[in-house]
């Protein structure tokens, strides 16, 4: 399993990088992905998920070879 | 529908005027055309904003501006819609977005076209930090436009 | 705030230009720009219209144009408002009004753009006569944009 | 009493003429001033009035010196 994890905004000066791989076997959901990178935290409630490019809830399933994101709430126009 | 990223400074009425020109068949037929731009101000809750560096999600952006548009496009009838949006470095009094829609009828052209807009404000991923007199700051959130 | 009538061919978005280089003092102090582009259509009611003739009423229509931007200073807060209506002989494909209004932020200037186009609409004094393929018809009556 | 009366878009074709001078001593509204032009009658509901360029009900009054215009419905924009 390789899921490849990406930071925007704020969020990745928090995080101190821009993105993560991940290998592990026992992620399932979004929320797990976090876990993972954050040193098993739960997903801050600002915080925005997508998954390939399309918001998702962190309840959403994940596989291998997905592109998963987190960031804060939007700020263009 | 055309939808861009633009890395430099655009003139927004420059960009309507050629979209309208170059797009064949639209002479005639449509009626109203409501175009929208946001410009970067010099201020921003109290302070000085010297500049912006406005972040963004390659690949994710673009989908999430196209299904904004299609969304509109399923909602309004309109013929056309054109929307631009700066990323990187913007300068106070430079545009930061163009949402344009023409259409055959007024109510439609100003509808669809402030949809896009409050769409694009709430859920099309592009992040502002503004460089202040002394400082930075990212833009924690956006307000509604409604 | 500037409102104009003009018997000759505008070109809406150079006009946008001008109005925001040329007015002092709104360069980084508006966020928001809304404008609306009403064109003449080839086609009117199930007919080719071939060109139009737009009547006014001298002084009373520059008059309610001013009464009606009044009205919307006075319930949005915003910098600055341009309406440009063409009067006179029209052909299709050409501008026949442009309401634009410059403010901090893009619901006001969504609002106000909106409810100028529609108190225009309903209470400046113009009304259109179109030549047909054959004939021609005044137009009976606008209808509501919302 | 002296008072001008204008008609725009297709009245004036119906009216067939531009405007009308009054001199009338015995008009009080603009609805006396319909009738003074169109030879008694009511004013139609669909036609719309003006005094000195504001938009003014049927029942209101004229004075010497005023302008007034009826007409249709605006169709501009």
């Amino acid at each position: 399993m390789s899921i490849r994890v990406r930071y925007f905004g704020s969020l990745r000066e928090k995080m101190g990088r821009v993105d993560d791989s991940l290998a592990a076997e026992d992620i399932v959901t979004v929320s797990d992905v976090w876990k993972a990178v954050s040193e098993g935290q739960y997903l801050p409630d600002r915080i925005l998920c997508a998954v390939n490019m399309d918001y998702a809830d962190p309840n959403a399933p994940v596989k291998d070879g997905d592109e998963v994101a987190f960031f804060p709430p939007v700020t263009g126009g | 529908m055309l939808i861009q990223l633009r890395p430099t400074e655009f003139d927004p009425y420059a960009e309507l005027q050629r979209h309208q020109t170059e797009t064949p068949g639209h002479a005639g037929k449509y009626g109203a055309t409501c175009a929208f731009v946001g410009t970067m101000r010099d201020f921003n809750e109290n302070e000085t904003v010297r500049r912006m560096f406005l972040d963004h999600y390659p690949g994710m952006t673009e989908k999430q501006l196209e299904k904004i548009a299609e969304e509109a496009r399923s909602r309004w009838c309109f013929l056309d819609a054109l929307i631009i949006h700066r990323v990187g470095e913007i300068l106070p009094d430079q545009p930061i977005v163009l949402v344009a829609v023409w259409s055959s009828h007024r109510g439609a052209a100003f509808d669809a076209c402030r949809y896009i807009m409050e769409a694009l404000k709430s859920r099309a991923p592009f992040w502002k930090k503004e460089t202040l007199e002394h400082g930075e700051r990212w833009v924690e959130k956006n307000t509604s436009g409604y």
